[in-house]
């Protein structure tokens, strides 16, 4: 049993038919039941990424406890990210998420983590564009332009001094950025089926940890 | 005419297309059919940079990627790049640094990029220069992934800095580093937003399907190439469809945006 | 109670300056803690979400009326399955579940791709060229230019020699104008989320003064450690 | 002269940090009040909202975490009241992040008050609708994606029938009836990600749901392409057009005063990049030609 639900086919297989109820589905009207599995399917794979984040949590608290019974440097800090985790869990399902405990972790550290760490790229966007926007050749020049034109559009103060920059920057926007968007969406979706037909074909098994030259 | 066609609605033109590259790609992966694929600039990018730390006697730092999408076309080609970079680094002895980790669905590529560095120094006989502890796991976090990733640029002052697979908006903040600390900036993404920020940032820039493009160039994997030769017969038809539909509307015939569906 | 509150103000501005710390180029202690702080937090607290959502969602339903809800529970297997990743020699019972889920996954980019990102993306290519205002007809040509040399830049397998070329090199400075554009309004966000976080540090004035006393903090503190104490501040950094 | 150029081409990086800084901080508390233009999409979304009737059911997805909370809650706090504040609308909240439910609990407590006899969420009365009644909220969904795609098919299936506070929500089904994605007049989602996908992949190709995205500055390249594409009816772009909602909805807050360090940045760009080419110019450029490396 174990070695027919090992196998590369076994698999294959598997992928193959979740797939099919995928598809089918979505573009031709079905039987009732059929629709039951499609519906079933996509709420299987919710739940399995759940489980999936608990198994995250264990791989972080082990990195933690080699870090700190290998005695590396910074293992302090080791352990009061643990302290953290495991507080926080134990706090948050034992008295629930309305616990002081919980709520201070949370609106002390979490919250102002998240909302900074993100603005931070701000700084190196500013010194990206400040070092790098030079009038070049063709391909900068017209970047920096449209860079300054755009700036100019989102910048309140800038309709002010003269509104014809809204427009400029609105058709830059709307139609220029639009369009080269427009074909990325469509060449990462090319890109996406694709991979589907790799992945049906039995040729991408390394996606779901196969190495090659196992099984059959 | 457009009444005779009420079956073909969005979806159904949807499912055909669906059907097309399908075996479109099918037919380039098992036909014997040669195909080249163009190499693209931020090849010789990689060569130069490798090059550059070489002469400089500093290491070279090669990301594959925060793998969100786990083993996902950008991840996949990051991986065939990865395998060209370790060659040339075990070819010169230059020590080749690459942190893994940024989100919970990296432990898949984290184990096959091991395997294909290791595989590489095997191959060229250099196993005792291979070193496990250069493919640290740093997070399964990507900011706390990207500041342990920093702390190896502020330490070890690579020639080279390769940011390539599924790069989030960590990019930016690794790519300014980067070149803060000397090293030449080679950056992919697999989003557009981010990839314009790069274009500031990077001393080369692999836009996009580049990168999907690199990969099979180098791997020389027949699945690889046929991906990029469908890919592309289908943007050919899409320019087609665009312009003959753009015309006959032009012309007030709206049929080819009515098979279009919604 | 007030304590709390007080302390609970302090920890909140010292991790946000401890983070925006690194800004100074140089790794220090605040930065180390700071960033530790949040670690630990998010992923004791996606843990505890996560924990919820299956209780409310998933084992309550099955717990209630376990006949009715066979293929829930199924779901609930393979999501135990998923948990022998730990180990070794059972990792691979995990294929099971990451082969469901990733077939799920890339079945639903794939059939929603096709329809929004495809379809509905050269259906709204498709303008009409003449018999409309001067100003729509240059737009919509040129919208039409903007997609097809960007779509002929991204060709791979045939040569770009000739007029092909020619026009793969039109779809480059179309791309890196389009960039310019791009990174305008990423820029746009991201200060707006720096606007966000700055509001919340410097209102009302109890935070006001907090936070300047927080900020010298950081910077003296970071700068006597590497001026005077550099042994010091190696020793207080992680890894 | 060769020295200024080249102070302007190699500044210390963390000298501009620090002017970001200053001027934010100046600009924060001492505003000038500027007056600020609507841009058109803004006002789109503001009148369909506007628009809703009685019976109508909106969904608002929180596609929120701390990391974009800052920049979405001007208008979070703008669009929601409004939606509340329209007579008879039926409003479902849910989110598609591990801390949305933070900001859903937020929003309800910044213009409810508690319900009679209540004492914590989400029993709030929020311009005269009642939890259970005129509202639910359904809680956490992970794995978007897949959760989405459910509800479309079968709403009370792939929603569940329970909210988040473990509430029975069957009765609240039956009484604005239902079914399936084809009963939602209105989806809304404040975006991080990408939660307006949700909808955009599910409901919109099989029923045509009307979707207003208020999206961060990252996502609005994109939300444009989708807007364009008539995928979305109405987006809100960011702080600038959080700060337009406030105006126009008349639920005013900290958006609209930042709008002049909003401005101050950009200019301060743009000055940068003048400055960096002066030096490049001056300096760089002419370093490189006689063979020196930039």
């Amino acid at each position: 049993m174990s070695n027919v639900l090992k196998s590369k086919t076994f698999l294959l297989i598997l992928a193959i038919v979740v797939q099919f109820l995928i598809y089918i589905p979505y573009f031709v009207d079905v039987p009732a039941p059929m629709k039951t599995a499609e519906s079933e399917l996509l709420r299987f794979a919710v739940n399995i990424a759940s489980f999936a984040m608990l198994v995250g949590v264990y791989t972080a608290t082990r990195k933690e406890i080699i870090r700190i019974g290998k005695r590396q440097k910074g293992w302090i800090y080791g352990v009061w990210v643990l302290i953290l985790i495991w507080v926080m869990i134990i706090a948050g399902l034992v008295l629930g998420q309305t616990t002081p405990i919980f709520k201070f972790l949370q609106d002390s550290m979490l919250l102002p983590g998240d909302a900074t760490i993100y603005s931070i790229v701000l700084f190196y966007m500013i010194s990206a564009a400040g070092r790098a926007f030079r009038l070049r050749d063709t391909g900068s020049s017209l970047l920096l332009i449209v860079v300054v034109l755009v700036l100019l559009q989102q910048a309140p103060i800038a309709a002010i001094v003269w509104d014809g920059f809204v427009p400029i920057g609105n058709w830059l926007n709307n139609y220029l950025g639009m369009s080269i968007s427009r074909t990325f969406a469509i060449v990462t979706a090319l890109g996406g089926i694709i991979l589907a037909v790799r992945f049906l074909s039995g040729k991408e098994m390394g996606m779901v940890g196969v190495k090659k030259e196992e099984g059959k | 005419m457009a009444q005779f066609l009420f079956f073909l609605d969005g979806k159904a033109v949807g499912f055909t297309l669906l059907i097309v590259v399908m075996l479109l790609t099918l037919f380039y992966m098992y036909s014997k059919r040669e195909v080249t694929v163009r190499r693209v600039a931020a090849l010789d990018a990689i060569d130069e940079g490798i090059g550059r730390s070489a002469e400089m006697g500093r290491p070279v730092i090669n990301s594959i990627g925060t793998c969100d999408g786990g083993m996902s076309t950008w991840t996949v080609s990051a991986l065939s790049i990865l395998k060209y970079v370790t060659s040339k680094c075990v070819a010169l002895g230059i020590p080749l640094y690459v942190p893994l980790g940024g989100s919970e669905a990296v432990y898949t590529p984290m184990e096959v990029a091991r395997d294909i560095v290791r595989t590489e120094y095997e191959m060229a006989g250099k196993l005792d220069e291979y070193r496990p502890d250069n493919m640290p796991f740093l997070s399964g976090r990507q900011f706390s992934w990207a500041s342990g990733y920093v702390g190896m640029m502020l330490r070890l002052k690579p020639g080279v800095n390769i940011l390539l697979g599924e790069q989030m908006g960590t990019a930016m903040y690794l790519s300014e580093i980067g070149h803060e600390v000397g090293a030449l900036q080679i950056s992919g993404a697999h989003y557009i937003t981010n990839i314009a920020c790069l274009a500031a940032s990077a001393d080369y820039l692999a836009i996009g399907e580049d990168m999907l493009a690199a990969g099979a160039y180098l791997s020389k994997d027949p699945n690889q190439i046929a991906s990029i030769r469908a890919s592309d017969l289908m943007k050919y038809l899409f320019i087609v469809v665009l312009i003959v539909g753009s015309v006959l509307a032009s012309f007030g015939n709206k049929i080819v945006a009515t098979l279009l569906g919604y | 109670m007030d304590i709390v509150l007080f302390l609970g103000t302090v920890l909140a501005t010292l991790i946000t300056f401890g983070l925006f710390s690194i800004l100074t180029g140089v790794d220090n202690p605040f930065y180390a803690f700071a960033e530790h702080s949040y670690v630990g937090t998010a992923i004791g607290f996606l843990a505890v979400i996560t924990v919820v959502y299956l209780q409310t969602k998933v084992f309550a339903p099955i717990i209630a009326d376990p006949m009715s809800n066979i293929l829930p529970l199924i779901s609930v297997i393979l999501g135990l399955m998923m948990l022998t990743r730990v180990s070794s020699k059972y990792a691979w019972i995990a294929r099971i579940p990451i082969t469901v889920s990733i077939a799920v996954g890339v079945g639903i980019t794939t059939r929603t791709g096709v329809i929004t990102n495809i379809i509905a993306q050269i259906k709204a290519t498709i303008l009409p060229l003449w018999g409309i205002d001067w100003f729509t007809t240059l737009t919509n040509i040129a919208v039409i230019i903007f997609v097809v040399t960007t779509l002929i830049f991204f060709q791979y397998t045939t040569r770009r020699t000739g007029p092909l070329g020619k026009v793969s090199q039109v779809g480059r400075l179309v791309l890196y104008a389009g960039f310019g554009a791009l990174f305008a309004q990423t820029f746009m966000g991201r200060i707006g989320l720096f606007l966000g976080r700055m509001e919340t540090m410097l209102f009302p004035d109890t935070q006001l003064q907090m936070t300047l006393i927080v900020i010298a903090v950081v910077l003296l503190g970071t700068y006597i450690l590497r001026r005077r104490y550099p042994d010091l501040l190696n020793r207080l950094l992680p890894q | 002269m060769t020295s200024v150029f080249e102070f302007l081409a190699t500044m210390d990086r963390r000298i501009w940090h620090a002017f970001t800084f200053i001027i934010v901080i100046v600009l924060l508390l001492f505003p000038l009040g500027l007056p600020l233009a609507i841009s058109a999409e803004t006002q789109v979304s503001y009148n369909i909202v506007h628009a809703l009737k009685p019976g109508d059911i909106v969904m608002i997805n929180y596609n929120i975490a701390a990391f974009g909370w800052d920049e979405l809650k001007g208008q979070v706090l703008s669009v929601v009241p409004h939606v509340m504040s329209q007579p008879g609308v039926k409003v479902i909240f849910l989110t598609d992040m591990d801390q949305g439910m933070i900001y859903i609990e937020q929003t309800l407590a910044a213009y409810g008050k508690l319900m009679e006899g209540k004492t914590s969420a989400p029993w709030y009365d929020v311009f005269g609708k009642k939890y259970l009644q005129d509202y639910v909220v359904l809680g956490y969904f992970p794995g978007a994606t897949s959760a989405w795609a459910a509800m479309a098919v079968d709403f009370r299936k792939g929603a569940g029938t329970v909210d988040w506070y473990k509430n029975d929500i069957t009765p609240f089904y039956n009484a604005i009836g239902i079914k399936t994605g084809q009963d939602v007049d209105l989806a809304i989602s404040f975006d991080c990600t990408g939660g307006a996908d949700n909808f955009r992949n599910h409901f919109f190709p099989v029923f045509g749901t009307p979707i207003i995205a208020g999206e961060i500055g990252v996502n609005v390249p994109g939300a444009i392409n989708n807007y364009n594409a008539g995928q979305y009816k109405g987006i809100i772009k960011s702080t600038r057009g959080g700060a337009e909602y406030q105006y126009i909805s008349g639920f005013k807050g900290k958006a609209l005063l930042s709008m002049d360090a909003y401005s101050a940045i950009h200019v301060y760009l743009i000055l940068l990049i003048v400055l960096g080419n002066i030096g490049y110019f001056g300096w760089e450029r002419t370093r490189v030609k006689k063979g020196g490396t930039a």
